[in-house]
């Protein structure tokens, strides 16, 4: 009986690995149409993405070494696992283990995996962009945790399928309309953590030629942009679970998703780059205050658990 | 009741025939393991609830002596033991300079110190402890650099131990017992009358146990000794010698869980100001950490960040804090001692502690990478491995009390401890592998069934965390706490969720594998030396590009450094500097005045020492 | 098997990443095909930072000496399947350039070249045909240059050899240089 | 304006004017240093170029130093000569520390010897081992067809590339 | 505590960085080696020469003529400057008094590609701070002036224009409205420039103050053009030596005078200003009359012996063609000064030192140098 529960949950798993990844690359697909018509440009079709990643997959590369491979796999592989603690609309695969702070940590470990990867290949410029991305974290990060530690004071929980259910009973029930200045502080960390500009020091093609990046090809490459994929439905879904009230089906999961990311690449689309302590600094100021004041208002509001 | 006489007379023993047979490096060495071990299994002899008393005549005053098992002494010795049969298994082949019989003596005396029912023995095992590493300090690699940690230690020691005597004698004096807990129980009587007396006493303890802790402020001797210990020992240091001081605060701290002070969120507010010593230390801990080249003094200040957590775990002196603390404090231990033991083989292979020198040492070592690997995944706090639990705990231990500002700062240490322990496992083992190390070689297999061990620690205890948690919870209940929830090895309970940590081990692990399978899957890859890289197109062998001259690791977070040198150069770089300069001075000024020798100089601080505590006892 | 290749070479006509590599004066009319008005992203060509990304390597324009050890190098960094595209006259008999003692005549005597885009200088619509043309090429698995990189590499390796790896002045019956006091 | 000219003249040198806004001094070779200090303290402050012509008949180089005075808006061009069987001259760094890379590129053009500049490395060609290119007795046609060996119909046994309509 | 500096030797500490010549922060195919510590630059080593051609020496056996066809290519993105520098040379050198209508030509013509020059150069800083929208709209806006040019002479990018004693051919009918119908266009399109870029709160963080230049350094280091004006240095060639029918223009020469990053980029956006106002004069003025002169065949056309050099006023700064004639058909020497060569391999050296990896692009795309013009 273990064994077919066991493979039932590994084929919703793949299912929902699958669905996560075309939804990301569906979504930076049509981001690159929109990013396109902001442009005054016809853009690349919806399902460009799609045709890259299979493209990259089949294309030969090269490899520094088994640190290198493992760290790639390392970088894509607990990204996928964190994925299946998340409320999906009604569906969560373990919904048990669905603790915020857990999945934060996992995507977490996605970095770790990605920085051995790409730092094992020893080029300076990957070792520069690793920098910026773990001083980016530090930046993002911090603004993020204030917000969760309101949602949990708030909530009184830290199941994520828990705070959804909290939020059930439409619109004036979803914490965005509670905790207003903790969604801003949110969306601006989110702004960061999909690495968009301005927040995209990281990468910066035209100072570090696409910094962590400059070793990868073929598959490589392709499994950053899986990574990437995937942790952009986590990440929006994240956000749509904490503040948007989760979702009933979903393909009203997914709107709400592509309605974050639209703000996102709207952003992206009129904004240069920052300098990396600028914008780690920025982090610290408004997005960090506006977390902390969320946080500050949840507490006098009486939800403070004595123990 | 032999057993327990037993753990202080074995490791004394052995201690003395390892002073003996000094000379023959193997044998001392086997000798220190074998003691271990052999303490090790009368641990399996003793029971909580033992106790042993004598009385003691000293000059004209009847003193009553005793050793006890409590269930924190009882973890605490576990702990400590079974460290140290790790560490001196994998010395066994180490040729640092390290003293087995000062580190067996170190042992009879933490033995002694977990055991004690009274301030005297506490006192004398504490001296003990302190001047038997610190003698072991001066057996470092660099001389004078050494004789300079060593003499750093001892000042702030001495100041610690002065401290806690006057404490000691001020106790006795109002109370006319030794005896720890009737002491403590006094204290409690008196609390509500007296708090500001009971807080004066109280904190001429903490003081002692800060320092040998390496809480902020008293943390400036940590990078020093850390830095000039014998290789050998630094683990030992970072890992067990640090939770002497938490042992310390968890015999103090119940003192306040009664309702007599005023509270602050909910929080006693001497426990409330523990807590910010705590976060600040986690925060400067972090910040200074990555800002070092050298990699020994990097994980000293990371190991007395992680003592932050612990000490602010704690000291909310809840079920939730204080199983997150002590479990907090079994982990770093693991994956502390994990990362130590990793960083001196490399230091012993490559000859240097200057992270900019190394890098690409993973091709030469690849075992003793993946142990630091999982040991700094791990000390970052990332599920599956030992170490997520007590962080995660921490977090959810604090949030509860609403305590945003300094949960956010204690966050702000975990992601800083991502950057530290991101840039010395760059520098360290990632980037490009200088050609003076093509002869460097993986670690002896002794070295490799150590680190296979703590490999295995380090994931058994992050997904059966269980086997820690069930002692803890004993831990809680006997300060009159109520334990959290237990149900089943594998599941961690936090006040606000529970995890499976097996289920999200087998998630990773079935994701691991769907990763792997789908890169052999899909094209294949042609595997190239490092030195074919991208250059932007420039050939490297035009610009005589060595792998030393195309690895990056010096001022890895040089802008970040600029951001956050304001708060330092105020904060600590000002005051700090200062204090502990002042005390090198004075340190220096005794030993241009005295001959010049410190072996000396510490004989004569004892001596001075020793007459202090005459002198107290013919007043009081 | 051979629908599996046909099919990984549709998307791998599909999705073209050159190199953002301004080789020579060509590159002036590549912002122009890349941005709004020609939009070569249309057909999902996008530029790419380093070698290791990208599958097509512009050369656009005349080749300096010093260039074409740079493009070589840079050329076998690049990982199969991987195209060349020649552009403007300099590529195919040194153009303008003829009688020029630092500019190379022609080009596949170095690299193998998959399509040469003639003009000086080539107008974006040009290098989107040929763009189109590749890309036909390449669903058609004709585009197989890299292969016979590989196949001729000594050929090739002995003219690159012959112009980069001189170890004697070219022109002998000169009189040498006057001996600097 | 024209005082310039005729302070320059005065100083015993060859000076005419060849537009409305330059004129040319030709000096000999040792005075160069003293009248290009001399225009600089004059208002000539800006350093705008270095060229060389090979006069292979009459066997010199000329050097044409070419400044620029923005208060003045003038030009002045500076010419000397020197043997091209030793051509050796004092380098001009220490007017202006631009004039080096100026010197670097002649010296690999034209092979003339700088003394005082530490920094004489090819600079734009690379394993360059026939004559300077720029001299006139460099036939780069020659050059050219020798090492790059290009015949119109050459297929070396490979397809020529495809031809698309 | 220990902030102290370790004290041994210092090469572990640095490490080297290429940027270009296949790298995006590069301008064209050219190369800055920089020894780096930690993020910022400790010494920078240029290597030129990856687009020399030898246009010098190729030029000596061409015919004067022939020569017009092969110097466009000297400055890629605004080519017509060497053609119309060339030809000034000549034609003082013959002595040929150029027609006035096809004087106003060639100022139209300049001012266009120096339009066209300035909305490339701004697109650079849009690439390399990551402003992308900035640069699709700034080169999607150039297009037009290349469709005017290809109107006019056939060619988007090297018009091969200019012929000594006019151009070759006239103004084709309506060229004109459709050269005022763009002007109308880009004026209307400026004031968004100027709010999406020149306002935007980032890029002015990240060019304020960036790369201080000092006049006293520009002048000294041979900056020229509006790299210098934006040190504070108000010399424009058109004003101080005016060439061609400047001196019948109204303009002015604006100030921003900084010296740093953005004002240098400012200075070029408001000189395009300055551009459009020209231009709307010479539709205005242009007289009516022959389009260039009669000169002698290309097999007989031969220039006095001689020497000049003559300049002009490119959108970098001075072009200069020091032009050498033994009386033959051919040149005996031209030699090419382009404006980008001090700025390029000797002033960047020392700009760009202790300069953050991030500032490096952003410094070397607003004094918007440009490699061929050094490397020839």
């Amino acid at each position: 009986m273990v064994i077919v529960e066991f493979l039932i949950k590994l084929s919703q798993g793949f299912g929902i690995g699958a669905l996560a990844l075309a939804t990301g690359l569906l979504f930076g697909g049509i981001g690159r149409k929109i990013m396109a018509r902001i442009q005054r440009r016809y853009g690349p079709p919806f399902t460009q993405n799609f045709m890259d990643l299979f493209k990259l997959l089949s294309k030969g590369s090269v490899s520094h070494g088994w640190a290198f491979d493992l760290g790639l796999v390392a970088g894509f592989a607990p990204m996928l696992a964190a994925l299946m603690f998340l409320p999906i609309g009604p569906f969560t695969l373990l919904p048990s283990d669905s603790s915020l702070i857990m999945i934060v940590y996992l995507m977490m470990m996605a970095y770790l995996g990605m920085a051995m990867g790409v730092l094992a290949s020893g080029n300076p410029n990957s070792a520069i962009g690793m920098s910026r991305a773990l001083m980016l974290m530090v930046g993002y990060e911090v603004p993020f945790a204030a917000v969760i530690f309101s949602v949990y004071l708030f909530s009184k929980t830290g199941y994520l399928t828990q705070i959804v259910t909290q939020q059930a009973g439409g619109f004036m029930n979803w914490n965005i309309v509670k905790m207003p200045l903790g969604f801003l502080a949110t969306e601006i960390a989110l702004q960061g953590m999909l690495g968009e500009k301005p927040f995209d020091q990281a990468i910066a093609p035209a100072e570090i030629a696409s910094g962590p990046m400059v070793e990868l090809g073929g598959k490589y490459l392709g499994f950053g942009m899986i990574q990437h994929s995937v942790g952009l439905f986590l990440e929006t879904g994240i956000v749509v679970d904490l503040f948007l009230g989760g979702a009933p089906n979903f393909w009203i999961f997914i709107a709400k998703q592509f309605v974050l990311y639209f703000i996102v690449i709207l952003v992206d689309a009129i904004l240069p780059r920052l300098r990396i302590h600028e914008a780690t600094s920025f982090f610290w100021k408004l997005p960090l205050f506006l977390g902390i004041l969320q946080a500050v208002i949840v507490i006098i509001q009486g939800g403070v658990l004595n123990v | 009741m032999n057993s327990l006489l037993a753990l202080l007379i074995v490791p004394v023993i052995g201690s003395a025939a390892a002073a003996v047979l000094q000379r023959y490096r193997l044998v001392e060495r086997l000798i220190t393991f074998l003691t271990f071990s052999v303490t090790f299994l009368f641990l399996f002899e003793i029971k909580i609830g033992d106790i042993l008393t004598w009385h003691l005549d000293f000059l004209g005053k009847n003193l009553e002596m005793g050793l006890q098992i409590t269930p924190l002494s009882i973890f605490m010795l576990y702990m400590t033991i079974a460290f140290g049969i790790v560490l001196t298994f994998y010395n066994l082949s180490e040729r640092s300079k390290m003293k087995g019989f000062l580190l067996l003596l170190t042992l009879a005396a933490s033995n002694w110190i977990f055991m004690s029912t009274d301030l005297i023995g506490f006192f004398f095992a504490w001296e003990l402890m302190g001047w038997s590493s610190i003698l072991m300090i001066f057996g470092g690699k660099r001389e004078e650099e050494s004789r300079h940690g060593a003499l750093y230690y001892a000042m702030m020691s001495i100041g610690g131990s002065y401290s806690m005597l006057i404490g000691i004698f001020l106790l006795s004096n109002l109370t006319g017992t030794f005896s720890i807990q009737s002491n403590v129980s006094y204290l409690t009587l008196i609390l509500g009358l007296h708090p500001w007396w009971v807080l004066g006493i109280v904190s001429l303890f903490f003081v002692a146990f800060m320092v040998k802790s390496g809480i902020f402020p008293f943390h400036t001797w940590v990078p020093h000794t850390y830095g000039e210990a014998p290789d050998g020992f630094v683990p030992y240091l970072s890992s067990v010698m640090s939770k002497y001081g938490v042992y310390g605060f968890l015999i103090f701290l119940p003192l306040t869980s009664g309702a007599h002070v005023p509270s602050v969120l909910g929080l006693a507010w001497p426990n409330y100001v523990l807590l910010w010593f705590g976060s600040v230390t986690a925060v400067a801990g972090s910040v200074l950490a990555f800002m070092q080249d050298d990699v020994k003094k990097l994980f000293a200040y990371s190991s007395f960040s992680n003592l932050g957590f612990i000490l602010a775990a704690i000291a909310l002196f809840t079920p939730i804090g204080l199983t997150a603390g002590m479990f907090h404090a079994f982990n770093h231990l693991l994956f502390n001692g994990a990362i130590f033991i990793t960083v001196i083989a490399v230091i012993s292979k490559v000859g240097t502690t200057r992270m900019s020198e190394m890098g690409g040492i993973w091709q030469k070592m690849p075992l003793t990478f993946l142990t630091f690997f999982v040991g700094i995944a791990a000390a970052a706090g990332i599920p599956p491995f030992a170490g997520f639990g007590s962080k995660w705990m921490i977090f959810q231990a604090m949030i509860s009390h609403g305590l945003i500002f300094a949960t956010v700062l204690l966050f702000f240490a975990s992601i800083a401890s991502f950057l530290y322990l991101m840039r010395a496992f760059h520098a360290i083992f990632l980037g490009q592998l200088s050609h003076k190390y093509d002869n460097v070689k993986e670690v002896s297999a002794i070295g490799k069934i150590t680190e296979v061990f703590l490999l295995g620690a380090l994931i058994f205890f992050g997904i059966l965390p269980g086997f820690v948690l069930d002692p803890i919870n004993s831990i809680v209940n006997s300060f009159g706490l109520k334990p959290l929830p237990t149900s089943g090895y594998e599941y961690i309970n936090g006040f606000f969720s529970s995890i499976n940590m097996v289920s999200i081990f087998i998630v990773v692990i079935v994701t691991f594998i769907f990763g792997f399978a789908l890169f052999a899957v899909v094209a294949k890859h042609k595997k190239v030396p490092q030195e074919d890289n991208y250059t932007a197109g420039q050939i490297p062998q035009d610009w005589n590009l060595t792998p030393e001259m195309y690895q990056f690791s010096y001022d890895f977070y040089e802008p970040m450094d600029k951001e956050l040198a304001p708060f330092l150069k105020v904060k600590i770089d000002g005051f700090f500097k200062g204090f502990g300069e002042s005390v090198e001075y004075i340190g220096e000024a005794i030993k241009e005045i005295f001959t010049g020798n410190v072996q000396i100089y510490t004989y004569l601080a004892v001596g001075g020492l020793v007459i202090f505590v005459i002198a107290g006892w013919v007043v009081w | 098997m051979s629908e599996w290749t046909e099919i990984v070479d549709y998307f791998r006509g599909r999705s073209m990443w050159m190199l953002h590599y301004c080789t020579g004066c060509g590159a002036i009319e590549l912002p122009p095909t890349m941005t709004s008005r020609w939009d070569m992203e249309r057909f999902g060509i996008t530029p790419m930072a380093t070698p290791r990304q990208a599958d097509i390597l512009l050369i656009t324009g005349y080749l300096a000496i010093k260039t074409l050890k740079r493009v070589i190098y840079t050329y076998e960094q690049m990982q199969a399947p991987k195209w060349v595209l020649g552009f403007g006259s300099c590529t195919i008999n040194g153009g303008i350039y003829w009688d020029s003692y630092n500019v190379i005549e022609r080009l596949d005597k170095y690299i193998p070249v998959d399509i040469y885009i003639a003009g000086c200088m080539p107008r974006p619509e040009a290098i989107l045909d040929a763009f189109v043309k590749l890309k036909e090429m390449v669903q058609m698995g004709e585009a197989k240059g890299y292969e016979k990189y590989v196949k001729n590499y000594d050929w090739y390796k002995a003219n690159q050899d012959k112009v980069l790896k001189r170890t004697s002045p070219v022109l002998k019956e000169i009189e040498k240089v006057t001996k600097i006091g | 304006m024209a005082d310039i000219l005729d302070e320059i003249k005065s100083m015993d040198l060859k000076a005419s004017w060849l537009g409305d806004w330059e004129f040319e001094v030709l000096t000999p070779r040792d005075r160069l240093a003293s009248i290009l200090s001399y225009l600089k303290s004059k208002g000539f402050k800006a350093f705008m170029g270095l060229s060389c012509v090979d006069w292979i008949e009459e066997g010199n180089f000329e050097l044409v130093y070419i400044l620029q005075s923005y208060d003045l808006a003038l030009e002045a061009i500076v010419k000397t000569k020197i043997p091209r069987q030793r051509p050796v001259i004092e380098s001009m760094g220490t007017i202006w520390k631009l004039c080096e890379v100026y010197e670097r590129e002649m010296h690999e053009f034209f092979g003339i010897e700088f003394t005082g500049n530490p920094n004489l490395k090819p600079f734009f060609l690379e394993n360059w081992l026939d004559i300077p290119p720029l001299r006139k007795d460099f036939d780069t046609l020659a050059f050219s067809e020798e090492l790059f060996e290009f015949k119109e119909d050459e297929t070396h046994g490979i397809e020529s590339p495809k031809r698309i309509e | 505590m220990e902030l102290n500096p370790l004290k041994e030797s210092n090469d572990y500490k640095y490490y080297e960085l290429f940027i270009g010549p296949n790298h995006p922060g590069i301008e064209g195919n050219f190369s800055y080696v920089l020894k780096m510590k930690g993020h910022s630059v400790e010494e920078v080593t240029p290597d030129p020469g990856l687009l020399h051609r030898g246009f010098e020496k190729l030029m000596e056996r061409r015919l004067w003529t022939q020569n017009l066809a092969l110097i466009p290519r000297i400055c890629v993105p605004e080519p017509d400057i060497n053609e119309v520098a060339y030809c000034l040379g000549v034609e003082h050198m013959m002595g040929i008094e150029v027609p006035k209508r096809a004087q106003y030509i060639r100022v139209i013509v300049l001012e266009l590609a120096r339009m066209a020059s300035f909305l490339f150069g701004m697109s650079g800083l849009g690439g390399t701070t990551g402003h992308y929208t900035s640069v699709q709209w700034l080169i999607g806006d150039r297009d037009y002036i290349l469709d005017l040019f290809e109107w006019l002479t056939g060619a988007r990018v090297y018009h091969i224009y200019q012929y000594p004693g006019g151009v070759k051919n006239d103004l084709p009918d309506g060229w004109l409205d459709k050269l005022s119908d763009f002007l109308d266009y880009l004026e209307k399109r400026l004031p968004e420039y100027d709010k999406f870029i020149f306002q935007n709160p980032i890029i002015q963080k990240r060019t304020v103050g960036l790369g201080y230049i000092p006049a006293e350094d520009a002048i000294e280091n041979g900056l020229t053009g509006p790299n210098l004006r934006a040190s504070g240095v108000m010399y424009d060639i058109r004003k101080a030596q005016p060439y061609l029918v400047y001196n019948e223009v109204d303009f002015e020469i604006p100030k921003t005078g900084d010296g740093d990053a953005f004002s240098r980029v400012l200075q070029r956006r408001l000189e395009l200003s300055e551009s459009i106002k020209i231009l709307r004069q010479c539709i205005k003025q242009i007289p009516q009359g022959p389009h260039r002169t009669k000169v002698p065949n290309p097999f007989q056309f031969r220039v006095p012996k001689g020497s000049y050099y003559s300049k002009v006023e490119s959108s970098r700064g001075e072009f200069g063609y020091y032009i050498v004639s033994d009386g033959d058909v051919k040149p005996y020497r031209v030699y090419v000064r382009g404006p980008s060569y001090s700025i390029g391999l000797y002033y960047a050296t020392k700009a760009l030192v202790g300069m953050r990896i991030e500032d490096v692009p952003v410094w070397i795309h607003t004094t918007d140098m440009c490699p061929p013009d050094f490397d020839r």
